[in-house]
């Protein structure tokens, strides 16, 4: 059976990544899951210099999905090369670098910087963090920031450019289109929806930032809508994600057209998940007699509704 | 620096569940193998049922390591406070019932160095993390005092645990109905006026925040080392959201911090963190 | 204490409205709860003529929400005056009617009709379905259509006009904002957010159109933060809504900037939460010392966030 | 046209659960009011547990409505069969759990005119709406009979509740194990074909889509009256969602027309609905 998928150069044993965000910088996890098992992992957002981020509360739990304002907590490129890129090289996972910057030079100058590295796998574009000003949000709700980011930093290095758009807008498969436009190998989505959550009896926020970013089984159903549409509008490679909890999960977002998928909120309520999500995709090849995963990618059948009895 | 077991995730069933008043129960759980691993300080994250509302793990003290006769760890106990949806579905299980343990997490607390005495201070619920350092404390026969504050009387538990171990008991109520009347810091603060050497006695805190930043201010007054267990919403419980941050002091740098609770803490020494 | 809330002619008792598409016609819960006591009733979105809507599977359960595709099956507004709303007059209902066009005409056609009878306290202009190509959703994502739909409708009738608004746009405060230019006595907002759900073991949709509609708990942070953009943007009376399950879901939207709540999904878990969450607004009234509860409309407090440890 | 009682909503203890088999079981609700008012055929809307993941209620038959010696209503039960998340839920609960019960819902069957006789037809856990059918048809003095098929005969139940209604019972399963090898429909097809005159016999049915179409083609190919008691996906059961639509003919009309299960069903004309 083979799980493999490629985006680029990058070439990955099964289509399993760790979201950004939701798993540090990968070392966190090295004693509950084999780094090189997964397709791959996406590091916590890196601007060039560290970062605090916000102050606590950061996250807050709502109907079966949670709102995160992080805002970036981080230790700078430098320190991630110096301190983690060489621990993860050893671990033998294959490393996306979740990118953000204010300016597109940022942008472009942290992709020369990590295309100097040896172990960077590809480079993840995030122009859809919805927690701060300042997380390239600007480009990643404007059609030409979306390209003229994208073009930037293809022009910058040969490493897979993949830029993770925002579900925050009106019609995503423009924007997928936009980033296949400009050059890009892949695209990630969904980031988080923007949302809010108040305390009444105080009347304030549940958040330190106010706004926050849903994520969660909760979106599940809008982010395979928007993953659909975009299979529709471009033909790169589609990372799908938004409250993956399980193989099934998984399936339906490679159904609806991701050719990989990461894995995030769920992560945190159970670390284990990986190991079972990939048990289930094999179990699920096997009875359905695929040969390759990749197949199945894009292949919902409209002619006709499931049957309600099953 | 960061020191951690691999963790286990463990489908515990409920082995009993004695409530101990209308707020507090304690929940034994059929998760030896993650008791065997514990040390004093560490904490479990936990998911009673199934479903995605609620949808994340809830932290929890490691209460009680139980062991049979031969000192085989048979189950752990957690000492659960009702304050929203997850600790009121815990109130509420029966025997048998099944609950997720992913543990033991976090930094345990510190042994006293130097042969010195061991203070506990304990706020409410904040007990939790004191049962299994006072066992640690008796078998290193370091003499250890709990100073135990709550609402009333009625709210002081598993006492006959902590003498048995031979530690002396300091009470405090808001109420008064029993030991000193007010927090407990105000018979801690007595007691630390009147040791004779700085640096000989260790304290250990767990409660609420504005206890714990009284307790280290003491403490550093009194010229005492103090380790102090802070609670933080929590994510993940395995440094991968950065959703606890605790905002920490490091030596020689002016400028605080945020460090992850759950692999940085939940302990902390008291006089390293930037209390608000 | 006063619940009473105004939208122009239409005054309400107190601020609970049934969804529309959530209620039927009203009259299918009359045995359940005395339909005076609510503030309104929303009605099952109409067109001028009759439809039969979409075929089975109509509704999915995802977490903490579920998909609809009804296809807006309904009797068509001179039934609907013939056959209900006599019924719904004598129950002492304040009838809302959301009304449903392909054509800026068929709005003006269909306002003209219900400004002659008695019993309609409001006109709902439903340009946010997203189940039907022809729901009036082209007027919902535009906002020159929007702009030209309500200003078509405000001229052609004296009553209170609603338009609802869709969440599936980057930035719903300017179609807010479109709508009070327009004229519109107030918006409602949010209809449902555009999702799919996929059967993995047939690969095919889980409802018969394909895309569904998504409602209940599980949008609420993402509703609650729409209502609260508005809110910024516009002084006309917002009716929020989006998964309110209970009191303190309704005091969510009002703090945030909701004049009035609707609650759709949540009465089909519970056809009795009416009268507990009529119950719930008056003991936190009682306990805040609130006695007009229009006061607390917009009054959340960003200074600081709520203590996590409450 | 559309009769109903005002339904009920209560929060139902569970006073036992009787575990049939591997995926059927019994589940005895202390909500004797909703009893009390259930005609046969009606049905309620179910919700085990807290929380918004499952967030719908689920439609079930009532099965029993369980009265004392005296006759007083004092619990009712369902018949459940795991196929998902919330039958899998019900299958597991203790006596002592709760159970969120709407009802009753729906529009019930029509006793048999004329004083003829009343046929029974189930598959599998189509038995749920025919317990209390047979106690009404007894109460009557209504002859009737029950074909019951299931797939195996380990998955036949509650035969001697109904043999000691007088009912008689004509079994099939599709393993041949016990009665009639094959479908349900096999030996009702017989049947029917030996009654002598049209319209003196009654056909219920409850069970598989296909199996009702079935039915209802062959009680009209030998002109009997026909009810079937159709399942659909339904949202809230009290006819506000029009999730649960059923295409039927209207008299004199041509065009078929939703409408709306919960409310105009769950028993149809088996001649009026359209089968796919
Ligand atoms: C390391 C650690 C050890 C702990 N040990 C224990 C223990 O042994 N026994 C015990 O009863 N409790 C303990 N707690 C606190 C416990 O985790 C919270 O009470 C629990 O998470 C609340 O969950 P809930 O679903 O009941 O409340 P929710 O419904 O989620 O929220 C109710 C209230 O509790 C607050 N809250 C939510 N999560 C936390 C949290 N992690 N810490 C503090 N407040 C929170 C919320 O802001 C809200 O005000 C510990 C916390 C930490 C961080
Ligand atoms: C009027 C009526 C009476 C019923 N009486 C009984 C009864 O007495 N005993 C019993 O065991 N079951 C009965 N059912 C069927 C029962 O409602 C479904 O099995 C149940 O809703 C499935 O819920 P779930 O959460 O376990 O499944 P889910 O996890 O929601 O879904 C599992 C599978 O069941 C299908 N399904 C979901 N809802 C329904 C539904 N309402 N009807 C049919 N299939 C559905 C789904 O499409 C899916 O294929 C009745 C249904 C109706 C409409
Ligand atoms: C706590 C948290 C932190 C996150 N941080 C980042 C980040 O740094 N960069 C990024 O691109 N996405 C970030 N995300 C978004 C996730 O990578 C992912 O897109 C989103 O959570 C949806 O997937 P999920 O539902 O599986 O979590 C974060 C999400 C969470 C919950
Ligand atoms: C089954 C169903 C049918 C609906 N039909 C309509 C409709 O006809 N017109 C309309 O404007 N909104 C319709 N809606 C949207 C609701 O009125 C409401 O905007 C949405 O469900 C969000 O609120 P809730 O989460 O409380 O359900 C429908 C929603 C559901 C679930
Ligand atoms: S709880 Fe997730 S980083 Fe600490
Ligand atoms: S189930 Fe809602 S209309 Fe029938």
């Amino acid at each position: 059976m083979d799980l493999s998928v490629r985006i680029g150069s990058l070439e990955m044993p099964n289509p399993l990544i760790a979201a950004s965000g939701c798993f540090g910088y990968g070392l966190e996890y090295e004693e509950v899951v084999n780094l090189a098992s997964l397709g791959g992992v996406a590091v916590k957002g890196l601007f060039l210099n560290a970062r605090e981020g916000h102050p606590p509360p950061r996250i807050v739990e709502t109907p079966s999905g949670m709102l995160n304002a992080i805002g970036l907590q981080g230790i700078g490129v430098h320190r991630f090369i110096d301190e983690r890129l060489p621990r993860l090289r050893e671990a033998g996972a294959r490393v996306i670098v979740n990118i953000c910057g204010t300016t597109i030079d940022e942008y472009v100058e942290l992709a020369k910087i990590l295309s100097q590295e040896e172990g960077v796998g590809a480079l993840e574009l995030n122009i859809s963090c919805p927690n701060i000003k300042e997380g390239g949000i600007q480009f990643g709700c404007s059609l030409t920031g979306t390209h003229a980011v994208v073009s930037a930093v293809r022009k910058a290095t040969t490493l897979p450019v993949i830029p993770k758009l925002t579900p925050n807008v009106t019609a995503p498969a423009t924007f997928a289109r936009a980033a296949e436009d400009a050059g890009a190998d892949a695209i990630s989505l969904v980031n988080t929806f923007l949302a809010l959550a108040i305390d009444v009896e105080s009347r304030r926020p549940r958040l330190s930032n106010v706004l926050g970013g849903l994520s969660g089984p909760a979106i599940r159903p809008i982010a395979v809508r928007m993953v659909w549409e975009c299979r529709q509008e471009v033909k790169i490679p589609i990372i799908g994600m938004g409250g993956i909890m399980d193989a099934r999960d998984a399936l339906e977002f490679m159904i609806a057209g991701a050719n990989a998928v990461q894995i995030g909120t769920a992560n945190f309520v159970d670390p284990f998940v990986w190991g079972k999500i990939l048990d289930g995709l094999t179990s699920y090849m096997q009875r359905h007699s695929i040969a390759r995963l990749q197949d199945l990618v894009g292949t919902m059948d409209t002619s006709a509704p499931a049957a309600a009895h099953a | 620096m960061i020191v951690r077991m691999s963790p286990l995730d463990i489908d515990a069933t409920v082995i009993s569940n004695v409530r101990l008043s209308a707020d507090y129960n304690v929940l034994t759980l059929a998760a030896p193998e993650i008791g065997a691993e514990t040390e004093p300080g560490q904490f479990l994250m936990v998911k009673p049922g199934l479903g995605t509302d609620p949808l994340l793990r809830r932290p929890f003290s490691v209460f009680e390591v139980l062991r049979d006769d031969l000192g085989t760890v048979r189950a752990i106990s957690i000492l659960n406070k009702r304050a929203g949806v997850t600790t009121g579905r815990l109130y509420t299980l029966e025997p048998g019932a099944r609950v997720a343990c992913l543990g033991p997490l976090g930094t345990p607390f510190t042994p006293p160095v130097n042969g010195g005495e061991a203070w506990m201070v304990a706020g409410g619920v904040g007990l939790a993390p004191f049962a299994t350092l006072a066992e640690a404390l008796a078998a290193l026969e370091v003499p250890a005092t709990l100073f135990y504050g709550a609402r009333t009387g009625e709210e002081l538990f598993y006492l006959e645990f902590f003498e048995r171990l031979g530690v002396r008991i300091v009470l405090a109520t808001e109420d008064g109905s029993r030991g000193t009347h007010g927090r407990v810091t105000v018979p801690l603060e007595t007691a630390l006026g009147a040791l004779p050497a700085p640096g000989a006695t260790t304290v250990y805190a767990c409660g609420p925040e504005p206890m714990l930043a009284a307790v280290a201010r003491l403490a550093a007054r009194h010229d005492q080392p103090c380790e102090v267990s802070l609670e933080r919403v929590m994510g993940c419980g395995l440094g991968g959201c950065y959703s606890c941050v605790v905002p920490v002091r490091s030596p020689g740098d002016p400028q605080p911090h945020f460090v992850r609770s759950c692999i940085a803490g939940p302990v902390f020494d008291g006089a390293a963190v930037v209390w608000e």
